[in-house]
């Protein structure tokens, strides 16, 4: 489904992403994993179209999208949910969730059921500033944000980033159940390896800007971890 | 010896003032003569020729009278007839009959003079209208001519106004000629009684001539009625209390209205930079674009005047709503993110454009005519009125700030708008089309500071500094407000509107301005946010 | 009355905390409202000196709010909030609480971005604020030692002269406390120290906050709880803005509404 | 041909030099004092007919854009370094320039038009019998300079006390120093106020009984406005690069941070307000008796904000940036004014434009591009925060 | 030098532009006709425009610029006071020779300029005197903007009523700034004190922009020319050509020239101008005239000094004489002020004023206010043996400006 090939970025002079090569299969559940800078938000925001590459090519179901705006991704069926959340501060959660419509296919005028089923805090907090909800409130908020466009892909950059344990849970049953029963693309980074191993079914370890290693879930072992993810 | 011819005649006339007016219908031969002296006499004289036809003349004298307060009426240099003389829309000076209207065709510059009449003359050329509209004109004429004689109340004058008060008259008339009496009365009457009773009338009364009438009798030191006096006395405290009253309406008024030009002025700002962070200093320019658009329109159709203003409105939206979608594509795009840079360079455009203008219309203001119906005033009593132009500029304001937040609540701009300058990545991310919502939005503002400058060029100079006079307050309007607050910047627009109208009486215009600027600085330190400031967390 | 608020201008400007009695932080009663929603409610806690407090509690329960009317960032509608025996905190602004020695890192890392990791070390130094004091500070080699020292300790060594605008969120985390290291408080108040690291980065988090435990008073909010279980002592439970339970890790862990509210079914 | 290259090169080099602040600075400072020592002496000292004579104008001139300069350096330290984005420091200038005003035309004497000695012309055909409170002792050098500091000085305390104090930050901040400015415009303009309403204060005579039209003099006022810059310029390079500089770029970028670290940031806003609207103050009394006119129009919003377009030109945050872009704005209109007198405000516009969308940091910025390749670093900051949406330095609730 | 430079210093930009602009112009009209008829001793005449843009400290700088940079040996210049009382330090160091053609407020005398816009004494005291006689009025309004032309005008005028028998009481003084837009609270006033019964007349020293919304409100508050008339010195033909004059047919001002006037150098100049600018539309107004004099009394000074060098020029000029476009014959006296006739005009509804009232003769500019106690005893001459601008007639000396 989405295919990344020599994918070189740059911050000004210092590079960030070398030769980065990643390829994500319809329907699967893949956790980029990698120690504290290795590039995995840089990797994330190429993917979206939020930076742009020096150099590479990016492929989504087998079109080249490296050139075409971030807007154009979303219409194409990327969703993403940002390290830190990045809600509308000043909008209500509605209005953060009404924001996403217009970019569906299927020219859906209201939020649809399926996100208040998933989260029903949101439903409670409808009319509330999106700046004032907790935390873990926040996430779930742009959890069903990023599902308002109708995704193919789902980009998740460390959403369990100070949230609480049962939520943490509720996120990842959530994103197992999207990924399982609706076939939805799941991609995801993340540190922690107990939900790793629990929601990902493949992983990617990423070091110095490139992934270097690749395989089902199962197949992590101490080994790896020991050699990519311990300081 | 001329003079003197004349004095006697005027004496004569005095003589037969009441036969006269019985029979004046009928244009009797005299007034041929008099006629010809109009166009002999100096200005100082002719004010006794014309004294001299009222008389003679009467009714049928109307149309000269009217002719000549116009200003148009002018007499053949070789031959001294009469005419009135109107201009076509060629320029050329088409000659007319006074009295007949008859067309007396072109004539040429040097053939004909003006009879020239100058302030003196026109108000005495009123003061006669006056008098015969009394007797002839229209229940409204008749009020207007029984005001205006309120000032003058000479017997002859109080006889006419009996005889009107005689036919068949409404109450209102009535009472005013009552009035009329009453002050005549009170002023030669010797009787306590009388004068007492006529200052039962006279008092809460708001016409000019009253109160000055009273104050006399308050202040001459000759009266000697203490009861009169104090009766008086009793009857202009009244009289000045129902002004002060209305003194604080045209107050109110006078500041809602600096408050509903202040709220025009601020409102396109209130998008530009407080929805999206653009510090645009050139949305003064913005707002003269739209002035000049109604010059433009005007000058296009010079014979619909009483239209040009709805044309103008829209068009105004249009040509300084694209300026403003090219400013935002040429340069502010480049800007992102960098919402300091915007000052920079939109104060670059705004000198552009100014110069532009000077350039393309001259640095000379532009004559924006004032259609009919926005001139004058409503007058609801003596001493309080609302003229026109601001009382619909103050709807017009309104009207523009409900539109203006109905697009920003049901459009889909408005939630785009604001997502994007709270996170504009995250709202790419979203799907937004972050590019397209900064152009309508930058447009949208511009657009209706374009709005605002038709409104604008009703009250003002348009010229190429209309901008530069309006910008210093937009902005103190929206802080004053909270940036981002669109209520804000009503609810500031008009206090700060009043706030200045209210002290200017008592400290007069700078004054008044340079403590509504030292309060607001103080405002500001109790509320760093303004008046409605943002709330919750993110706005910390 | 007591003589600080008849008199405040008759005490002396800076007090060292007075823990005579071995507490070192008593908040009573602490009510927060924002715009009708009640943030804190009727909260009491007391934190020895010396001690390392775990606090934990659902997303929105207040920890952060806690610590915004600890620092003087918020205001408290009612109630009490004393640093030590001595020191009335709700009667001070944000620096002088920071200067009589509470420190404080964000949960959202805050650093200065325009700095470099060494100069942003350099300003957390403890020391005079003072204007004057700034303007003709030198760095002394102690300084320059103890920074040398945080740094090694944090593991920024080699990114020292980096602008702190372009470390990762991990590093800027990890910059953060260091920079509460090198001021040296008496209290510490460290909002999710470990969100975003990776488990070993964890580790040697809890690590350096047991050993900073004794001298200083370490007060920690987190929603990791292996890295909670690894560290603590007492744990207290917010919920709603109030206290819902407290006692040691086991105590919390099996208390039902901790586990209904917080937890979740199956540790 | 290798000359050229030489050249080149060594303008390459000064230009990298310049990017470094320590070194660099170190070279306008000495650019500017041989520049106008130079002039000078070739004014003073060469025949008029020498090609290498400097006119009195030119003289003249030069000391107007070096005040200017030092206005544009006192707004840079507090928007540059601290992100107080100041619409009003024209106020200080002005008042500045008011204080030494005074002591001109207390100097002026009997030889006013009307030949009175105590009263100012304005005040003798405005029928005033005395001389105002106020200006009593603006006859004493020392004194009328003491006021020219302490009046915008204590007007910048508590401006600043009250507004810093309550957290006034951003455009509330900004739109607030406008209005200062704006109603002192106000009130300057009231004929009442004694200070000759809109003619302001002109018709000077002498300084310290030199003759202010005599070469020497303008020469002499050239060179005291070039030390009291370059001694600006290195006291304020010297503050932003002490500790204290450090604390104020902190909390222009995080304040909150700072004030948890235990910085009373309000202070440092206060003092450094207090120091910039001191230096604005001095520009304000060197330009007085150089230009020979001081009046309420220097209190104009326009022309503050004015000042905050030549800082942005130069560069800001750069302090050497804000004197470069003053002498190159004010430089530009010198000559566009006559050159192409009806259109310069196309040529200067323009300028402005394309310098914010082609070199978003200002002429600084382009010399710092210049030397990009050898560092990375400060351009990696810069691609930061093209790429990011965080609101740039200053009011950064703008976009909140 | 190859030609004779002319030096056009008047703000092209910026708020005087609206006025000033056209004075340019004319300047750059009149070289052009002068070159037609072949120059000046026998040199062409080189026209030197710079913009001092409304600011200034930058007209002096300017100034400076045209004098020793282009060596112009001629400026016309300026309009507002304070831009020449910023350029005269210059003038007179650098002895230059300027020309200002704007009314002013008096109150000074130059070697180096010559004053050809009216003194008080040629416009308000002349204006005010028709008021009290045709039109019988009683009770004043002396409304200004607040800066040192109407602040004198004023003076002289409530010292002149008082001299007249006129009560404090009956007069109002209200100063409002400059571009002054919200008229609404004043006119109210205005209003209010002219329905005390006596005739009442508002005399407007209003400058330039606040103009167009005074007149506005005068018109939509219903205050017509016959209840309560306004006679402006700052609004001429120019001004109005801004404004729907309609409402405001039978206001007044006073200047010493009008567009409307009938005489056939009038006729002439103003198809010169109209040619000139190439707009049928433009119109023409008293500062104009006063640089048409100005610049034709200078040539023929020229001419007579048989050099530009300015000492002698200077002394040449006292004494020319130049026919006037109204008719009669303007003369440069000793003050360095003109001669002239004064007028007074009524608008019409086509923005042109029609005379109401003229002096019989020419009125000598005073440099020094006779109703003015500081001013009352000095006079200005620049003849040998006084040779200064500030001549004190009791003491029998010159007073700081003198040489
Ligand atoms: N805006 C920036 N400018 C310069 N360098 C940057 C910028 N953002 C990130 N970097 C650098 O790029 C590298 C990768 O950053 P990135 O945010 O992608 O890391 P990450 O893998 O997501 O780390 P974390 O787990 O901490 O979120 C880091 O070393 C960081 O210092
Ligand atoms: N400034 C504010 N305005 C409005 N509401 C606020 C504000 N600050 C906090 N709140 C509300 O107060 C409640 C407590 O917030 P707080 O940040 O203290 O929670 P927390 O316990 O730190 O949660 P988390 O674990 O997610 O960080 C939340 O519901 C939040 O929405
Ligand atoms: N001289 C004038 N009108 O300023
Ligand atoms: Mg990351
Ligand atoms: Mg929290």
């Amino acid at each position: 489904m989405i295919q990344i090939e020599k994918l070189n970025q740059k911050y000004g002079g210092t590079q960030i992403l070398w030769d980065l090569n990643l390829e994500v299969e319809q329907g699967s559940c893949t956790c980029i994993m990698g120690r504290n800078g290795v590039g995995k938000t840089t990797l994330l925001k190429c993917l979206m179209g939020l930076l742009p590459p020096s150099d590479g090519r990016i492929l989504f179901e087998g079109k080249p999208i490296e050139g075409s705006a971030a807007q154009a991704r979303a219409k194409l069926g990327i969703g993403y949910v940002p390290q830190g959340r990045d809600i509308f501060p000043l909008l209500t959660v509605e209005e953060n969730l009404l924001i996403g419509l217009p970019a569906r296919r299927d020219g859906l005028k209201k939020v649809p059921e399926k996100i208040f089923e998933l989260f029903p805090v949101l439903r409670d907090m409808l009319h509330r500033r999106g700046g004032d909800l907790s935390g873990g409130q926040q996430q779930q908020l742009a959890i069903g944000r990023a599902l308002v466009i109708d995704p193919k892909v789902l980009i998740l950059d460390e959403p369990n980033e100070g949230i609480q344990p049962n939520i943490v849970r509720q996120i990842g049953d959530v994103v197992t159940r999207l990924n399982e029963e609706d076939g939805l693309t799941v991609i995801l980074v993340e540190q922690k390896l107990g939900f790793a191993r629990r929601v990902g079914k493949e992983f990617r370890l990423m070091q110095k800007g490139s992934v270097v290693a690749a395989d089902r879930m199962a197949n992590l072992d101490d080994g790896l971890i020991r050699q990519y993810l311990a300081v | 010896m001329k003079q003197l011819l004349l004095s006697g005649c005027l004496l004569f006339c005095l003589l037969l003032v009441s036969t006269t007016w019985a029979q004046s219908e009928s244009a009797p031969a005299a007034v041929d003569g008099l006629l010809q002296q109009l166009t002999e006499a100096s200005l100082r004289e002719v004010g006794s020729v014309v004294e001299q036809l009222e008389r003679t003349g009467g009714e049928s004298m109307r149309p000269l009278f009217e002719t000549m307060l116009a200003g148009d009426l002018y007499y053949h240099r070789q031959t001294g007839a009469l005419m009135a003389v109107d201009k076509n829309a060629e320029g050329d000076r088409i000659g007319r009959d006074v009295f007949s209207g008859a067309d007396l065709g072109v004539q040429s510059r040097r053939d004909i003079k003006k009879i020239r009449v100058n302030n003196r003359l026109r108000g005495q050329l009123r003061d006669t209208l006056a008098r015969l509209d009394l007797r002839h004109g229209s229940t409204a004429e008749q009020r207007a001519a029984v005001l205006a004689i309120l000032d003058e109340l000479t017997e002859q004058n109080m006889r006419l106004l009996q005889r009107v008060a005689d036919t068949d008259v409404n109450g209102e008339l009535r009472e005013l000629i009552g009035l009329a009496e009453a002050m005549v009365q009170l002023r030669d009457s010797s009787d306590r009684v009388v004068r007492i009773a006529a200052i039962e009338t006279m008092s809460g009364r708001l016409e000019n001539p009253v109160r000055n009438q009273l104050r006399r009798v308050v202040n001459d030191e000759r009266e000697s009625d203490a009861a009169v006096k104090a009766a008086a006395q009793k009857a202009l405290d009244r009289i000045d209390g129902r002004m002060a009253f209305f003194g604080s309406m045209e107050q109110l008024f006078f500041g809602l209205s600096l408050g509903s030009v202040l709220l025009l002025a601020g409102i396109g700002l209130a998008i530009t930079f407080g929805v999206m962070g653009v510090i645009n200093m050139a949305h003064g320019e913005m707002i003269m674009l739209g002035a000049y658009t109604t010059y433009v329109i005007q000058q296009l159709m010079p014979n619909a005047i009483e239209y040009s203003l709805l044309v103008a409105v829209p068009a105004a939206f249009l040509v300084s709503g694209s300026v403003g979608v090219a400013i935002e594509r040429g340069v502010i795009r480049h800007l992102q993110g960098r919402p300091l840079e915007t000052l920079l360079a939109t104060f670059g455009i705004s000198l552009i454009l100014q110069q532009a203008v000077r350039s393309i219309f001259s640095p000379l203001n532009m004559q924006v005519v004032t259609p009919a119906w926005m001139s004058g005033s409503l007058q609801i009593n003596p001493v309080f009125s609302i003229t026109f132009n601001r009382f619909y500029i103050l709807l017009f304001a309104l009207a523009v700030f409900i539109s203006l937040v109905m697009i920003l609540k049901k459009s889909s701009l408005g939630l785009n708008v604001r997502a994007v300058s709270q996170n504009r990545n995250m709202a790419k991310a979203m799907g937004v089309r972050t590019e397209l919502v900064d152009a309508m939005t930058f447009g949208l503002g511009s657009g209706i500071a374009g709005v605002a400058g038709v409104a604008l060029s009703q009250l003002t100079n348009v010229g190429p500094n209309l901008g530069q006079s309006y910008i210093i307050d937009s902005f103190m309007v929206v802080v004053f407000g909270g940036v981002g607050n669109l209520l804000g910047t009503l609810v500031g627009g008009f206090s700060l509107g009043v706030a200045n109208k209210f002290l200017e009486p008592a400290t007069g215009a700078v004054l008044a301005n340079i403590i509504v600027l030292l309060c607001l600085i103080l405002f500001i330190q109790k509320r760093p946010k303004g008046l409605f400031p943002q709330r919750g967390r993110a706005a910390e | 009355m007591r003589r600080d608020t008849a008199w405040p201008f008759l005490v002396p400007r800076r007090r060292s905390v007075d823990v005579s009695k071995q507490v070192i932080l008593y908040l009573e009663d602490l009510n927060v409202s924002f715009d009708g929603f009640q943030a804190l409610n009727n909260l009491n806690l007391y934190v020895n000196d010396g001690e390392l407090r775990c606090l934990i509690g659902a997303n929105g329960a207040g920890k952060t709010t806690l610590m915004d009317v600890i620092t003087g960032k918020t205001q408290c509608d009612s109630g009490s909030a004393w640093f030590g025996q001595n020191i009335d905190l709700l009667a001070h602004d944000e620096a002088e609480i920071a200067q009589m020695g509470i420190g404080r890192k964000f949960q959202k890392p805050t650093v200065f971005e325009a700095h470099t990791v060494f100069h942003n070390l350099e300003l957390s130094l403890q020391g005079s604020k003072g204007v004057w004091s700034a303007l003709t500070a030198k760095l002394s080699s102690s300084e320059r030692d103890r920074i040398d020292e945080v740094l090694k300790v944090i593991g920024l060594e080699k990114l020292r002269f980096q602008l702190a605008g372009a470390l990762s969120h991990g590093q800027k985390q990890w910059l953060e406390i260091g920079m509460l290291l090198a001021a040296e408080p008496r209290l510490l108040l460290i909002d999710e120290p470990v969100a975003g690291m990776i488990a070993e980065e964890a580790e040697r988090t809890a690590e350096l906050l047991t050993s900073l435990a004794g001298k200083h008073t370490v007060i920690v909010v987190e929603h990791d709880m292996e890295f909670v279980r690894s560290i603590a002592r007492t744990v207290t439970v917010l919920h709603q803005g109030s206290v819902l339970a407290e006692g040691t890790m086991d105590q919390v862990q099996n208390n039902p509404d901790v586990i209904e509210v917080y937890l979740g079914e199956e540790v | 041909m290798s000359a050229a290259r030489k050249f080149w090169t060594s303008l390459f080099n000064l230009l990298t030099e310049l990017r470094q602040p320590g070194r660099g600075s170190s070279w306008l400072v000495g650019i500017l004092l041989i520049t106008t020592i130079a002039m000078s002496a070739a004014n003073l000292l060469l025949p008029a007919d020498s090609p290498l004579y400097v006119s009195t104008y030119t003289i003249t001139l030069m000391g107007k854009y070096l005040c200017f300069a030092m206005l544009a350096m006192a707004v840079d330290i507090i928007w540059g370094y601290c992100g107080i984005l100041s619409l009003g420091h024209g106020a200080f200038f002005a008042l500045g320039g008011y204080g030494m005003g005074m002591y001109l035309m207390r100097q002026i004497g009997d030889r006013g038009v009307y030949g009175n000695p105590d009263l100012p012309d304005f005040m003798v055909f405005l029928n005033w019998q005395e001389l105002p409170w106020y200006w009593f002792g603006m006859d004493q050098f020392w004194f009328a300079v003491l006021m020219a500091l302490a009046v915008p000085g204590l007007l910048a305390f508590v401006f600043g006390w009250l507004a810093f104090r309550s957290r006034v930050t951003g455009v509330y901040l900004s739109i607030m120093t406008q209005a200062l400015t704006y109603a002192l415009m106000l009130a300057f303009f009231r004929n009442e106020m004694g200070f000759g309403g809109n003619n302001g204060l002109t018709d000077f005579k002498d300084i310290l009984g030199f003759d202010l039209q005599a070469d020497g003099t303008r020469v002499a006022l050239l060179l005291v406005t070039t030390l009291l810059l370059v001694i600006a310029f290195l006291s304020s390079r010297a503050i932003v690069q002490s500790r204290l500089g450090r604390v104020i770029v902190a909390v222009r970028d995080t304040e909150a941070r700072a004030r948890f670290l235990g910085y009373r940031t309000e202070r440092y806003k206060v003092w450094l307000f207090v120091y910039s609207a001191l230096i604005a103050a001095v520009a304000g009394m060197l330009y007085v008796p150089q230009v020979g006119i001081i009046n309420p129009g220097e209190f104009s919003p326009l022309n503050s904000i004015e000042v905050v377009v030549w800082v942005a030109v130069g560069g800001r945050g750069t302090l050497y940036g804000a004197i470069v872009g003053a002498l190159l704005v004010n430089y530009a209109k010198t000559r566009l004014t006559a050159i192409m007198p009806d259109a310069w405000l196309f040529a200067l516009g323009a300028l402005f434009v394309i310098v914010t969308v082609y070199l978003p940091s200002g002429l600084a910025g382009l010399l710092q591009r210049f030397g990009g390749q050898q560092n990375g670093k400060s351009a990696s900051v810069e691609a930061e925060r093209e790429s990011s949406n965080k609101p740039s330095i200053g009011m950064r609730e703008v976009n909140a | 030098a190859e030609t004779i430079k002319v030096g056009v210093l008047h703000s092209l930009s910026g708020t005087m532009a609206i006025s000033e602009t056209t004075l340019k112009d004319t300047v750059l009209m009149m070289v052009d006709a002068q070159n037609r008829k072949g120059g000046l001793l026998g040199k062409k005449l080189e026209a030197v425009v710079v913009d001092p843009a409304s600011d200034w400290p930058l007209f002096a700088e300017k100034a400076r610029e045209l004098l020793t940079k282009e060596k112009v040996d001629v400026i016309f210049g300026c309009w507002t006071s304070v831009s020449r009382k910023s350029v005269l330090p210059v003038v007179e160091e650098l002895n230059g020779l300027m020309f200002y053609p704007v009314q002013y407020e008096g109150e000074e005398s130059s070697k180096n300029v010559f004053y050809t816009g009216a003194a008080p004494n040629q416009q308000a005291i002349p204006a005010v005197d028709y008021l009290m006689s045709d039109l019988e009025v009683e009770r004043w309004v002396l409304a200004g903007t607040d800066y040192v032309y109407p602040r004198t005008t004023n003076k002289i005028l409530e010292a002149y009523l008082e001299s007249r028998g006129v009560d404090k009481k009956d007069i109002m003084i209200n100063y409002t700034p400059f571009g002054h837009s919200d008229w609404q609270s004043i006119v109210s006033d205005i209003k209010k004190f002219g329905s005390a019964g006596k005739n009442t007349a508002v005399v407007s020293t209003i400058n330039g922009d606040a103009n167009v919304p005074f007149y506005k409100e005068l018109a939509n508050q219903g205050i017509s020319s016959e209840d309560i008339p306004v006679v402006a010195f700052s609004v001429g033909e120019e001004e109005l050509s801004g404004i729907d004059t309609g409402p405001l047919v039978g206001h007044m001002a006073a200047w010493n020239y009008f567009q409307g006037i009938d005489s056939e150098a009038n006729e002439y100049f103003v198809e010169q101008w109209k040619t000139f600018i190439g707009d049928e539309k433009r119109v023409t107004n008293d500062p104009m005239e006063a640089t048409y004099i100005g610049f034709n009394m200078w040539a023929k000074a020229v001419e007579k000094a048989g050099t530009t060098e300015v000492d002698a020029v200077e002394q040449a000029m006292i004494g020319i004489e130049f026919p006037n476009l109204s008719g009669g014959v303007a003369r440069m006296n000793k003050n360095h002020h003109l001669s002239k006739p004064v007028f007074i005009g009524e608008i019409q509804d086509d923005g042109q004023f029609e005379v109401v009232w003229e002096t019989d003769g020419v009125v000598a500019g005073d440099a020094w206010s006779d109703f003015l106690p500081g001013s009352r005893d000095l006079i200005a001459d620049w003849t040998a043996p006084i040779k200064c601008g500030n001549y004190n007639t009791e003491a029998q000396a010159c007073g700081g400006q003198a040489e």
